[in-house]
């Protein structure tokens, strides 16, 4: 698999780090409670087509990315900066 | 018809005109006391105990594909009883256990072959970690001794002990853990739950859980809808989408997990073997095969297909434990989907909805578990009360935090298990 | 009293040539991480203070021993000159001087030598001179730029300054074999 | 048998090999099979299960019976297809499978037996008594079964991996895949052509057919070295390509060093490719496909395209007296070829009724050929015919059932091929592969004129994809004739017909698996284990799939067919784990101070990729515990020296830091003061602890922080997701400054004696009190000092600039031992934190919460931070939960051992009474006695409780007392005295 670092463009699996769902970007306050938590870390709508997801071009430039990319067929449809996706 | 070794001579001897079907092609009832849906190791296992443990024959399971075509048909075989946290050690000895009669049980060779795992340690960190484990192991019942460096080169001579890159200091022995032939598994409980009057339904794959006023009714079908009073979701790899027709989002995400099989060889390899510092392990079938396997792809995915980069680091880890078995040549690969959950353990539970259960997020561990998974279920879903193996397997526990059994201690993220 | 002796990451080695290929250890002067803030206008700055343009990323300018090569997100490596202290105001800087094994890797096999151990084209058309990036070299974190027609320089931590010579010197012996 | 003036080996280079003992002739561009044939050696395999008799049956990588180990001792290589094994002068190649010989086989008994061994009948038996699976049955099975055996030493041949990029691979280079990189390398496309054979054209060098008039061998070599001369064309011979992977990524196989004897020194024997292109073309040509009649696996039964290619290219005739069994034109070919070579033919026997003869040859249409005779070398075949049955005597039986595209790469991602009735065969399915064309016969197309206009088709598509256009290209006139066929997969008849030669898979196993309902084809492939022998059904499974359609009363496309999973053809592990013998798994890390520790015959042991000394023997020290208890006795009563560079060091710097710090620490750094350090806990977002460790404020907004060795990486990445991701607008820059630091712990009562000896200005309390910290200079050269304890002694850490660690290091340990200290190692290092109750990730394995380690103060409740939320859910805050404790022996065992369980005094140690572990031990000189950490269930409330440890796998039974696990110097006077 490959994907397009915005940054070091097209790159190896290999080179990259994998999270999880995208969802992690989206970090609850404090208060927000148990539900909300519990959806944060662990609960996941784990869809058999596109998922949105967060990796990290750790043995490249380093940026963390969010990817949009089909779990079924592995085709990618997006790779962003995480960055940018929460400026 | 029971099988036996005269059975075959005389077969034999006749043409093997007389075999039968090993199960039958029944067409779905409208009703079922209980629906499985999931015909894979757990689900056809769980049908077993159903009608042997509890007299339940008024039960279907349902298989989109064919029995056995998912995770129980594509794994390393390995059978063991060696983990450590209260919870898992007690389950998993109970389905050594299992396993331990389930020829006598199923009348069927699964070809249990109970030829030792040995787990190799690197470090002193790692040999105090595995010491906990045998003692857990111990203290539960079960068999578990550590191996100094010369006992692991006694079994193993051929593993590299002069430059490994992470050298051989010793390993955890556990004498009652070693394979089974995979399908013969999934064939036998298949066989035994359908001589027992279990409607096993291939090609019939669930397209909606039908639910009123938080009970569950019944399911519907590509074969047309069915009642129910019961329902189990058994559907690892698929887990989330079965959940999902019930409204559920279950805490698990699938990864794929590789496997590999080299060409047949003479026998060389005896035991099953596991390197930790490479996510290896190893083990020979009796065809020949050397069957191996390492660690997640690591991204979620539903394709049963696996990268490069992983199998390198696979093979990598190989030659650097082992190099003398470097010009075995890798036949085949191929990708299982998981259910990752976040602590690397698996649910078996009641849902928030009446009739509905759950039995899911198995990770790579679902193999050894099949006689066990299916006991407890089928405990669950006869008598409405976990088994006492299974009373931590809560679904809830994450949001709690009660009851997590993280063996790989690596946390809340679902592929780190 | 005897003063502190410097080493280098491989200890002044002297060069080490198979077939066509030489690897020379690096001698890059200081070594600079520079991170500029949020909103920094760098660029200006940087060229005023040393003479060379702020690389774009993938990219490494340079001048007579100085260079500036790209080294990751948001993060420009000088190599050579000490840091114009004025680039302090936009900038964190680190001291790396002593952080990163560097060598060369020069010859008319260079690339097919590389082949084995980045997973990057690094065919002319497609990295050339003053191209460099962040990428594996074999199993470790690296930096590789193009400085000449034949030439790379290879940057990975110091601590791995064994296994990036050895695995160099297996890759190009194997390439040297093939002729 | 050696026909002259055929082929395109070299008569000149005539070579000697030896095959099972015996010495053979042949000549340069043989491969073994063509060799062998050439010296009328026929059996030269036994079959997997019933160790039948076999001989070759292909003259490709899809050969199922002609497997040989080729080598000896560690170059043992077994599993050798002789049909792709390029013979060399001096080759030395083994039959397998058999014992005591080839010729006679003891298990050969086992087809005799073969009416109880068929399809699963294992599964059936062997369950009595239950003990004897393992003792006696499996063992036997185990041994019966297999092919080769390795040599059982280590492999001592050099593999490597690579890697390549093009615009274009071509895959196959065949009439369809030459032109199909003839016409994109036209364009100035970035071409790879890629051909398992060491001789590209593909069947152009089997065949006798003609391209612009000229030999088809001929125009392909011509092709051949026009590629050549391009410097956009990169040409693999011996190339497999094995997988297609995600991302037009391909993993590719070279043999290149499989042809010659022994590896040249530096070299390897194969090169494993990873070569990505933007595009795709298979050009993979087909295999021809067997019948299934009775004993139709003899040797001298050979599939007839093999017998064309053994005549053609290596100037071989397979038998003297040569028969053709068909159902299809193609075959006739074969019959032709030999004839006008001056070979004998039997005759042509077609299952067709309306074949008719294209030469001179006697023609049996609308025959079939019922069963054949000699065990090791076929001598009659029986035809039946619309009038009767004959005997035809012959040694060799050239057949074809028709031609399977090789389609097995487009189905590598899941995808399925799809059923054409044209050529009663699969095709790839459009689309597949992402960016694959696909081209020639592996497409269907099987005359030589259509595999030329499709491999410029397919071509002219990637071109176009790639923006690319290509010149206008003449297709080369060739042959187009029809192929026509009429499917049949097995004779009516008695006795066995086999269908996975390898596997001894016959027609009846298949009917036996559709009766005992194993319907569907997955369960019919696993339950008989058709198509899983090391040609995986290459020659077999489409006509299995047939027999079961038929056997079930489904169509074939309904029936389905198994999923062709990677590699197309075996890879050895040593090419896909090249590099990783010996040390090349993982890079090692050295420490500056490396080479010292091991002149001083510290040995080093692995601490992550690190390298670090477990302890510093002196002469007279026999064991570790002696130089250890030394070592720990030099940092309590004088001076010690430890490298602890390898601890992670992250340079934080911005208006934020603080900030940053504040929210992946669980307690303030806001408010450190500058030149001061603070000891700091972090957590996962689920609440657990993640890693411990001290972190300075070097000014207003520049931190350095201490990670653990072990947890660097991970918290640097963690610090990164963050920055970026969570808190992006915080203007904050973070970089791994651990290499730039060789930083010493100097240790004990006499740590600033020494340290005044040897920094420029001399150092004071109170100018530096515990926990401060600041430049310094060490002979002139820029410093840090942090005063600051893992020992618990009054201790220092100084780092210089790492080209000065060897020097520093050398330095201190000589000062150190002339105040009567010295080195000290891992070991006593463990010892000197336990006795102070310091923890490692021994305790915070992953698993534990700052709750359960007593450090719930350290959770401030003044913020938010990662991990806090989390940590307060009920799990991991109510009682009942396993808490930090020291551990001490107080019965008549004094040992106490990590990893050992805790369980009630007086109770039998089983899980029930299971109440903890130990986590970490050692002997105190300090103190005399075994001293431990461990976490017992509500510990930190019953410090003074006698339980019983019991570390059942090494039998030792210790009573202990549970304590606060800070052993010594509790109120920390020597710290900071």
């Amino acid at each position: 698999m490959r994907l397009r670092c915005p940054i070091c463009g097209e790159r190896d699996r290999r080179e990259f780090y994998y999270q999880g769902a995208a969802v992690m970007l989206d970090r609850p306050a404090p208060d927000a409670g148990e539900a909300a938590w519990d959806n944060y870390l662990h609960l996941r709508e784990n869809p058999a087509g596109d998922l949105e997801e967060v990796w990290s071009h750790d043995a490249g430039c380093g940026a963390w990315l969010k990817v949009t990319r089909n779990v079924s067929t592995h085709e990618i449809k997006s790779v962003e900066l995480a960055r940018e996706v929460k400026q | 018809m029971r099988f036996s070794g005269l059975k075959v001579l005389t077969e034999g001897l006749t043409g093997n005109k007389g075999w039968g079907p090993h199960w039958r092609n029944p067409e779905p009832k409208p009703e079922y006391d209980i629906v499985l849906i999931g015909g894979g190791g757990h689900g056809l296992a769980t049908a077993h105990y159903l009608a042997k443990e509890h007299g339940l024959t008024n039960v279907a399971v349902l298989e989109k594909g064919y029995l056995g075509g998912g995770n129980v048909g594509r794994n390393t075989t390995i059978v063991r009883a060696n983990y450590m946290l209260p919870g898992n050690s007690e389950f998993y000895s109970h389905s050594l256990k299992l396993w331990e009669g389930l020829e006598e049980d199923l009348n069927y060779n699964v070809m249990h072959s109970q030829r030792g795992i040995i787990n190799l340690v690197h470090s002193d960190g790692q040999r105090d970690a595995f010491v906990r484990r045998a003692n857990s192991m111990c203290g539960q019942g079960d068999d578990g001794a550590m191996l100094d460096r010369a006992g692991v080169e006694k079994l193993l001579p051929f593993l590299d002990f002069e430059q490994t890159r992470f050298p051989i200091y010793g390993g955890l022995y556990h004498k009652r853990g070693g394979t089974a032939r995979h399908d013969a598994v999934a064939w036998g409980f298949a066989r035994s739950a359908s001589d027992r009057g279990v409607d096993l339904i291939q090609q019939c794959e669930v397209t909606g859980i039908h639910v009123e006023n938080g009970v569950v009714k019944g399911v519907q079908t590509t074969k047309g809808p069915i009642r129910a009073k019961k329902v189990g979701m058994v559907a690892a790899g698929r887990s989330s989408q079965v959940a999902a027709m019930a409204g559920m989002r279950l805490p698990i995400e699938s990864h794929v997990l590789q496997a590999f099989v080299t060409e047949g060889l003479k026998p060389c390899i005896d035991h099953v073997i596991t390197y930790g510092m490479g996510h290896f392990y190893i083990s020979q079938s009796d065809k020949g095969g050397l069957v191996f396997g390492g660690d997640l792809d690591m991204y979620a995915s539903y394709a049963s297909r696996g990268n490069l980069p992983l199998v390198e680091h696979v093979a990598e880890a190989a030659m650097t434990l082992m190099p003398a078995i470097g010009k075995a040549k890798v036949l085949r690969s191929w990708g299982g989907v998981m259910d990752m959950s976040p602590d690397g353990s698996f649910i078996i539970d009641k849902t928030d909805i009446d009739g509905l259960f759950v039995n899911c997020g198995w990770c790579y561990g679902g193999f050894k578990a099949t006689p066990a998974s299916g006991h407890t279920f089928a405990h669950l879903l006869a008598t409405g009360n976990p088994h006492p193996t299974t009373v931590r397997h809560r679904l809830d526990r994450f949001r709690t935090g009660r009851g997590i059994m993280d063996e790989e201690a690596t946390g809340s993220q679902h592929n780190l298990h | 009293m005897a003063d502190l002796i410097a080493k280098t990451p491989l200890d002044s080695m002297e060069p080490v040539t198979i077939g066509t290929c030489t690897v020379t250890e690096a001698n890059l002067g200081t070594l600079t991480s520079i991170a500029p803030y949020a909103g920094a206008k760098i660029a200006d700055t940087f060229k005023t203070a040393h003479g060379m343009a702020w690389p774009a990323p993938n990219r490494a300018t340079g001048k007579d021993g100085a260079r500036a090569i790209w080294f990751g997100r948001d993060m420009v490596l000088l190599a050579g000159p000490d840091p114009d202290a004025g680039l302090a105001k936009h900038a964190a800087l680190t001291d790396q001087s002593d952080a990163w094994t560097a060598v060369t890797l020069g010859g008319a096999d260079a690339e097919a030598v590389l082949a084995r151990l980045i997973p990057l084209d690094l065919s002319p058309a497609n990295f050339k001179r003053g191209h460099t990036a962040r990428t594996q070299i074999q199993h470790m974190t690296g930096s590789v730029t193009r400085i000449g027609a034949d030439t790379f320089l290879l940057l990975v931590f110091r601590s791995m300054a064994g296994t990036l010579l050895h695995d160099l010197e297996r890759a190009m012996a194997s390439v040297a074999v093939r002729g | 048998m050696r026909v002259e003036g055929k082929g395109l080996i070299d008569r000149k280079q005539r070579l000697s090999f030896r095959f099972d003992g015996r010495t053979y002739h042949g000549f340069a561009g043989d491969t073994l099979a063509s060799a062998l044939l050439a010296n009328d050696v026929r059996h030269v395999a036994r079959s997997f299960k019933y160790h039948r008799p076999r001989g070759i049956l292909t003259a490709g990588s899809e050969e199922p019976n002609a497997l040989v180990t080729i080598g000896r001792g560690p170059a043992t290589d077994p599993n050798v297809r002789a049909t792709v094994q390029e013979l060399y002068d001096g080759l030395e190649a083994r039959s397998q499978n058999a014992w005591p010989s080839l010729g006679f086989d003891v298990l050969s008994i086992n087809d005799l037996a073969a009416p109880f061994l068929g399809a699963g009948f294992y599964y059936k038996t062997f369950m009595w008594p239950r003990a004897f699976w393992e003792k006696v049955y499996e063992p036997f099975i185990r041994r019966a079964a297999g092919l080769g055996a390795l040599g059982g030493e280590k492999d001592a041949d050099h593999y490597e991996k690579a890697y390549a990029f093009c615009d274009v691979l071509v895959i196959g280079a065949g009439p369809a895949g030459l032109m199909a990189a003839w016409t994109a390398a036209q364009a100035g496309a970035q071409v790879i052509l890629a051909d398992e054979d060491s001789r590209m054209g593909g069947r152009l060098n089997a065949e006798t057919l003609t391209i612009d008039d000229k030999p088809g061998a001929d125009w392909a070599a011509d092709m051949v070295s026009k590629l050549a001369a391009m410097d956009n064309v990169r040409l693999m011979p011996r190339t497999t390509v094995t997988g297609a992977h995600d991302g037009g990524t391909f993993g590719a196989l070279e043999r290149v060093s499989h042809h010659v004897n022994g590896v040249p020194p530096g070299g390897v024997k194969e090169t494993f490719w990873r070569i990505v292109a933007k595009r795709s073309i298979l050009a993979a040509g087909a295999i021809e496909r067997h019948i299934a009649f009775q004993n139709n696996d003899r040797p001298g039964i050979m599939a007839a395209g093999a017998v064309r290619a053994y005549l053609n290219r290596f100037g071989v005739s397979a038998g003297k007296a040569v028969t053709v069994f068909a159902n299809n034109d193609d075959a006739h070919r074969t019959a032709m070829d030999l004839q006008d070579a001056g070979v004998h033919i039997a005759a042509v026997i077609d299952s067709r009724k309306d074949a008719q003869a294209l030469g001179d040859y006697r023609l049996m249409s609308g025959a079939i050929v019922t069963g054949a005779e000699g065990r090791k070398g076929l001598e009659a075949i029986r035809v039946t015919t619309a009038t009767g049955t004959e005997k035809i005597a012959t040694d060799c039986l050239a057949v074809s059932g028709g031609w399977n595209p090789t389609v097995h790469m487009t189905c590598h991602m899941n995808g399925r091929p799809t059923w054409d009735e044209r050529i009663a065969s699969f095709v790839p399915t459009p689309g597949a592969i992402p960016g694959m064309e696909t081209a020639g016969a592996c497409n269907g197309a099987f005359s030589t004129a259509s595999c030329l206009s499709e491999g410029v088709a397919a071509a002219r598509s990637s071109l176009d994809a790639l923006g690319m256009t290509a010149p206008d290209i003449k297709i080369p006139q060739a042959d187009d004739s029809n192929y026509a066929l009429e499917p049949l997969w097995a004779v009516p008849g008695k006795g066995r017909a086999w269908l996975d030669f390898q596997n001894d898979v016959s027609v009846k196993d298949v009917k036996q698996a559709a009766q005992e309902n194993f319907t569907s084809v997955e369960h019919m492939k696993r339950y008989t284990t058709q198509g899983m022998a090391t040609d995986q059904g290459k020659n077999s499974n489409v006509a299995a799939l047939a027999l079961l359609a038929d056997a079930t009363g489904r169509g074939i496309p309904e029936t389905g067919t198994t999923t062709f999973r990677p590699p197309y053809t075996p890879v050895a592990l040593a090419a896909l784990g090249a590099g990783a013998q010996g040390k090349g798994f993982a890079p090692e890390r050295k420490t500056t101070s490396h080479a010292a520790s091991v002149a001083a015959g510290a040995p080093m042991i692995e601490a992550g990729l690190w390298y670090r000394p477990s302890h510093f023997p002196l002469p007279d020290e026999k064991t570790w515990r002696q130089s250890c208890d030394r070592e720990v006795g030099w940092v309590r009563n004088a001076v010690g020296i430890c490298d602890v560079s390898t601890l992670g060091k992250i340079d934080i710097q911005g208006p934020d830091a603080a900030k940053l710090l504040d929210f992946v620490y669980t307690n303030m750094f806001s408010t450190l003061k500058e030149n001061r350090v603070r000891y700091g806990l972090m957590l996962r977002e689920d609440g657990h602890l993640m890693d411990d460790g001290t972190t300075a404020r070097l000014g207003e907004n520049h931190y350095v922080m201490t990670t653990t060795t072990a947890a660097a990486g991970q918290v640097m990445r963690h610090l990164e997701f963050v920055t970026q991701a969570l808190h992006p607008e915080w203007d904050v820059r973070i970089m791994s400054v651990t290499e730039q630091w060789a930083q010493f712990a100097v240790a004990g009562p006499k740590s600033r004696e020494l340290l005044n000896g040897l920094l420029d200005d001399a150092i004071d309390d109170s100018k530096w009190p515990f926990m401060s910290c600041g430049p310094v200079t060490v002979q002139g050269v820029k410093g840090r000092l942090f005063r600051i304890s893992f020992s618990g002694e009054h201790a220092y850490e100084l780092a210089v600039p790492s080209r000065y660690g060897d020097s520093l290091f050398r330095l201190l340990v000589a000062r150190a031992e002339s105040l009567g200290g010295g080195a000290y190692g891992m070991e006593a290092l463990n010892v000197l934190r336990i006795e102070k109750g310091f923890i490692t990730h021994s305790e915070i394995d992953g698993r534990v919460t700052a709750q359960d380690i007593g450090m719930a103060r350290m959770l401030s409740e003044k913020k938010d931070f990662i991990g806090a939320t989390m940590a307060q859910r009920p799990g991991l805050t109510e009682a009942g939960r396993a808490q930090l404790v020291g551990l001490k022996p107080v019965g008549p065992v004094k040992q106490l051992t990590a990893g050992a369980h805790i369980y009630t005094d007086g109770a039998e140690p089983v899980a029930e009474h299971d109440q903890g572990y130990v986590t970490s031990v050692g002997f105190s000189p300090t103190l005399g006695h075994f001293i431990g950490l461990g976490f017992v269930t509500d510990g930190l409330s019953r410090h003074g409780d006698v339980l019983n440890m019991v570390d059942h796998v090494r039998g030792i039974q210790t009573r202990v007392e549970l304590c606060d696990p800070v052993f010594f110097d509790p109120k920390g006077e020597r710290t900071r005295g």
